[in-house]
């Protein structure tokens, strides 16, 4: 039985730095296999759209333009993202990647949250026809 | 919070919850009081109503595994454990040694993760801010060992069906040495404090006593039940994945109170340790995983994996489609939320939260059977205004 | 005039609202560096008074709005007046009179008995949870805090806080001499700021803000401001007395800076007391050996 | 004690009962009961302290097939033996076994707010899990509760 038994903590702690910080003027380094935003590489894809289906949050959509030509938009909802990397897994051709260093993905407006990875071209071609529907991009489902 | 207290035939009620600074989870009791001291106690459940279980029906084998590890967001991967040891067994396939390695590596990271919050926790309801503070601190080195084996701080999704998908490379065990090492002496020096300060003790020696029998009359699960002498631990019992080839001793104690319950789940922080080092020392060479088919063959199984709060039981039912049939989560937490309505009688109203507390209650992992929709509206989800609404009428 | 600036800017009022503030925010800081966390920034108390004075009070249903909305005012009211028999900060108080401690004592329990009042001024159930436990606490500290207030009074021979005062500047500290009428003074200050382990009243995990819940924006400032001014009083008092006397503003701000930290190291190191433990540790320990104290020390005058 | 001695007692405990014994894994064995036999079989691992009840499970056998089957888990060790009862889902009636082990009361809730299925004899029939305004007569888990249509 002992009175105060952390007393030894509290005097260390005074000629210790604090452990908390105060974030936006300092930050931590972000570990080597950090899992943050998704990025996708047109080249090996070939469109089998697994990683859409097996998305546990529906964060992918694979909207296949022209199978043949191999003109494919990987549109990504960062929002609905949980990090899990299953579509990385899933993926047959190795197309896709986690970031390690793109960890402060808040925003402003829900625009940011939409990211359109493919051919500069292909990805106005989605972009024009979402705008002519009327409908808001992200609940326009193709795959 | 209606203004007006419930005052029938002189009778005091004490709500707690659904929001209240003593639960850190949704959950509504309510306690009767005469002065001080609890006569009577009531539970609901379900205000994070997130349909799990029917969830698993509408989705496929894969997706499952992830709305099921969010079932719990401390102890996630016991979740995805139980879950994929019960697909590979529907599936015919074992994951290879060095996943399961890593499966119960992660695990024990869990648990100590798990259970250096727990401490905190109970440390704050007492009004001990000074270990709560210290152990959230150094938690925090294990947090940051498993961000750096899995890339999240949380829901890890370090599971995948028929494996693992992070490795452990040598500089990674050599970063978890030394964080263990860190956390071995703190550890030692909170199960001094635990057992030692006086003002602590006041409120945990002799609080909220369980006795073996009681805890076999209730069925109550995990470290609340060893803290009382139950012998049940499903990794020394029923040991799956790698436990079989490491295996873990018993922690218990006998004195069934606030303290022994401290002291059970310090000391299995030891274990832990022990446990991972271990690992770390005899990790199987091989791959991380294995091909699971699309559609599970027909069948049904149980898995049952020991979560940081007790036993975890899992029954999964395939009917040969690429969806479950019916997932059945049995969490901790719910047989042992019954014993803190019975032993919370005769205790004082402060004595209250850290009672609760004892039994490391998590109310996400009970409401999960539950689908937000309203059949009778007709609709799918609500918008933003509706819920507004909603919730002004509620309170109106 | 000389009185209404006394009372309004200096040393009362304005000055000893900052002062209060100040030593609040050393005092979190402290907390929070033996914590090994940060703390909050200088000016947060002073932010919160700000943010809190220009937020909305909601009155809440089923209580009596002019107790409502005046015990806020006659807490702070109450330790404001305090200070101004008080040497606040080494200069000389403002009003003296003989048996002006016992009107300071009474006026710093105005605050704890306007936080009961208030909380059993409303309906909510943690309100008068914390309303019954606040009221327990003060009749359980009360005595012994004022018989470890008196003690010096006897030695000194008069009950008027400057002759005191001036008396433990001129003698050996008087924490050499009657040891436990210090130790009771500080904790019993500890029980009337309801600072840790002594803060039952307003047990968060167990009645969210004990006998405060119901109270929101000017009204809590309030009560805040009164608890920051009641610190200073508190130390001030207990500097004065058992650490000899304090004359200077430098001695002061070292002294009452020394107590503070004590306070400061005692909330951090020690688990919240439930009611019955706090009551049992005041009645059984605090005030026996106290009173045993005094009784000695009027023995002691009696013969010399 | 192995594990396969450990379902050999607790097979011959309710051997009077079940109809059929399967053993769909080494470590599991399944009892078919008549639903008037569960209180009975229940009894007899009690009284021999045979485990302790893990949960009960209830499963919708689908529109199609008109049953329930609810499975009680009594775990010992590794071991699981596990009590299946087949109940019509037009009239879905079952004993409670609260008299037997009281903590199944949050199980029996569940079963009665889930698959709306009544179980004579428990004590407390409070909503647990349920929202307040959740509508009567509408119970999530049976198969033709669709949640996205519904």
């Amino acid at each position: 039985m002992r009175l105060g038994s952390m007393w030894r903590d509290a005097l260390s702690a005074l000629v210790r730095e604090p452990a908390t910080q105060q974030y936006p003027f300092e930050r931590l380094q972000a570990p080597e296999h950090l899992r943050s935003k998704l990025h996708w590489d047109l080249t090996n894809c070939t469109g089998c759209g697994l990683c859409a289906k097996d998305c546990p949050s529906d964060a992918i959509d694979v909207i296949v333009l022209d199978k043949k030509a191999r003109k494919f938009v990987f549109r990504y909802h960062v929002d609905r993202c949980t990090f899990c990397s299953q579509c990385v897994m899933s993926c047959p051709k190795k197309c896709l990647e986690m970031a390690n260093d793109e960890w402060e993905l808040a925003s402003l407006t829900p625009d940011d949250f939409l990211v359109y990875y493919g051919n500069e071209e292909d990805v106005e071609t989605v972009l024009a026809a979402a705008a002519s529907n009327g409908a808001d991009a992200s609940s326009t489902d193709t795959e | 919070m209606p203004t007006t207290p419930t005052q029938e035939n002189d009778v005091f009620r004490i709500p707690i919850g659904p929001q209240h600074p003593a639960l850190k989870e949704p959950g509504h009791f309510e306690f009767t009081v005469d002065g001080e001291v609890v006569t009577a106690a009531t539970l609901r459940l379900g205000y994070v109503h997130r349909g799990i279980e029917k969830g698993t029906e509408g989705r496929n084998w894969i997706q499952s595994l992830y709305l099921l590890e969010r079932v719990c967001g401390i102890c996630s991967h016991v979740h995805a454990t139980a879950y994929c040891l019960g697909v590979e067994k529907l599936a015919g396939v074992e994951a290879p040694p060095r996943a399961q390695a890593i499966r119960v590596l992660v695990a024990e990271l869990e648990r100590i993760h798990s259970h250096m919050l727990w401490l905190g926790v109970a440390a704050h309801e007492a009004g001990f801010d000074m270990l709560f503070m210290y152990s959230w601190r150094d938690r925090e080195t294990v947090m940051n060992l498993l961000e750096g084996i899995t890339g999240n701080r949380v829901n890890y999704s370090a599971n995948q069906l028929g494996g693992v998908k992070c490795d452990i490379d040598g500089e990674q065990a050599d970063d978890i040495r030394v964080g263990l090492d860190f956390l071995e002496g703190r550890i030692k020096h909170y199960l001094d404090v635990v057992s030692q300060d006086t003002m602590f003790l006041r409120r945990t020696r002799g609080i909220g006593v369980m006795t073996r029998e009681d805890c076999e009359r209730m069925g109550i699960v995990g470290p609340t039940a060893r803290a009382s002498g139950v012998e049940l631990d499903l990794r020394v019992h029923a040991p799956y994945a790698a436990y079989p080839e490491h295996p873990v001793n018993l922690v218990t104690a006998t004195a069934g109170d606030l303290e022994a319950r401290f002291i059970v789940r310090v000391n299995e922080l030891f274990e832990s340790i022990r446990l991972i080092r271990e690992i770390l020392d005899d990790l199987p060479e091989g791959d991380l995983s294995v091909r699971v088919p699309r559609r599970i063959p027909a069948g049904e199984t149980i898995s049952r994996v020991e979560a940081p709060r007790g036993e975890l039981f899992y029954y999964i039912k395939s009917n040969r489609s690429d969806m479950a049939d019916r997932v059945k989560v049995r969490t901790p937490t719910l047989p042992n939320m019954a014993s803190v309505l019975e032993i919370a009688v005769g205790h004082q109203l402060a004595d209250i939260p850290m009672i609760l507390t004892g039994i490391d209650p998590c109310f996400s992992c009970n409401d999960r059977m539950v689908a937000i929709n309203d059949p009778s509206r007709g609709e799918q989800a609500w918008t933003w205004e509706q819920l507004r609404q909603y919730g002004i009428e509620y309170y109106r | 005039m000389s009185a209404i600036a006394a009372l309004l800017i200096f040393p009362g009022g304005v000055f000893l609202l900052l002062v209060g503030m100040i030593y609040e925010w050393i005092d979190r800081k402290l907390v929070a560096r033996f914590q090994n966390r940060m703390g909050p920034r200088w000016f947060q108390p002073l932010a919160d008074t700000i943010k809190l004075l220009a937020k909305e009070e909601v009155v809440p249903d089923g209580v009596d709005a002019r107790l409502f909305f005046t015990l806020p005012v006659i807490a702070l009211a109450g330790a404001m007046t305090a200070a101004l028999y008080v040497p606040l900060v080494g200069f000389e108080a403002s009003y003296s009179f003989s048996g002006d401690l016992i009107v300071t004592v009474y006026m710093l329990s105005l605050l704890t008995l306007g936080t009961g009042l208030a909380g059993a001024n409303t309906l909510n159930r943690f309100s008068l949870i914390g309303a019954t436990r606040t009221l327990t606490q003060l009749f359980s500290y009360e005595a012994p805090f004022l018989l470890a207030l008196l003690g010096p009074a006897i030695v000194a021979d008069s009950w008027q806080i400057g002759e005191i005062t001036d008396y433990a500047g001129d003698h050996v500290w008087l924490l050499v001499t009657q040891p436990i009428g210090f130790l009771v003074a500080l904790i019993g200050l500890m029980g009337k700021l309801e600072l840790p382990p002594f803060d039952a009243p307003e047990a968060e995990t167990e009645i969210v803000a004990g006998a405060l819940t119901e109270y929101s924006g000017r009204g809590l400032a309030l009560f805040h401001l009164g608890k920051g001014v009641e610190l200073v009083i508190g130390l001030t008092l207990v500097a004065a007395f058992y650490l000899g006397g304090v004359t200077h503003p430098l001695i002061f701000v070292a002294k009452t800076l020394a107590l503070l930290s004590i306070l400061a190291g005692l909330q951090a190191l020690m688990t919240r007391l439930r009611i019955d433990q706090t009551v049992g540790l005041w009645w059984r320990y605090g005030a026996l050996l106290v009173l045993a104290q005094f009784l000695a020390l009027i023995v002691w005058e009696g013969v010399m | 004690m192995t594990t396969e001695a450990i379902l050999q007692t607790g097979s011959a405990l309710i051997a009077v009962w079940a109809k059929e014994t399967l053993t769909p894994e080494p470590n599991r064995l399944d009892a078919i009961i008549e639903p008037d036999d569960l209180l009975a079989a229940v009894t007899a691992l009690r009284d021999a302290h045979w485990g302790y009840l893990s949960t009960i499970t209830g499963v919708d056998l689908g529109v199609e097939a008109g049953e329930f089957e609810l499975l009680y888990h009594f775990c010992a060790g590794a071991a699981i033996l596990t009590l299946r009862v087949r109940i019509p889902r037009d009239q879905p009636v079952v004993t409670s076994i609260y008299s037997v082990i009281p903590s199944v009361s949050f199980y029996e809730r569940e079963l009665i707010e889930m698959f709306g299925i009544t179980i004579e004899g428990t004590p407390n029939t409070d909503r647990l899990f349920l929202p307040d305004d959740w509508p009567q007569g509408v119970y999530p888990m049976r198969k033709d509760f669709n949640p996205a249509d519904a």
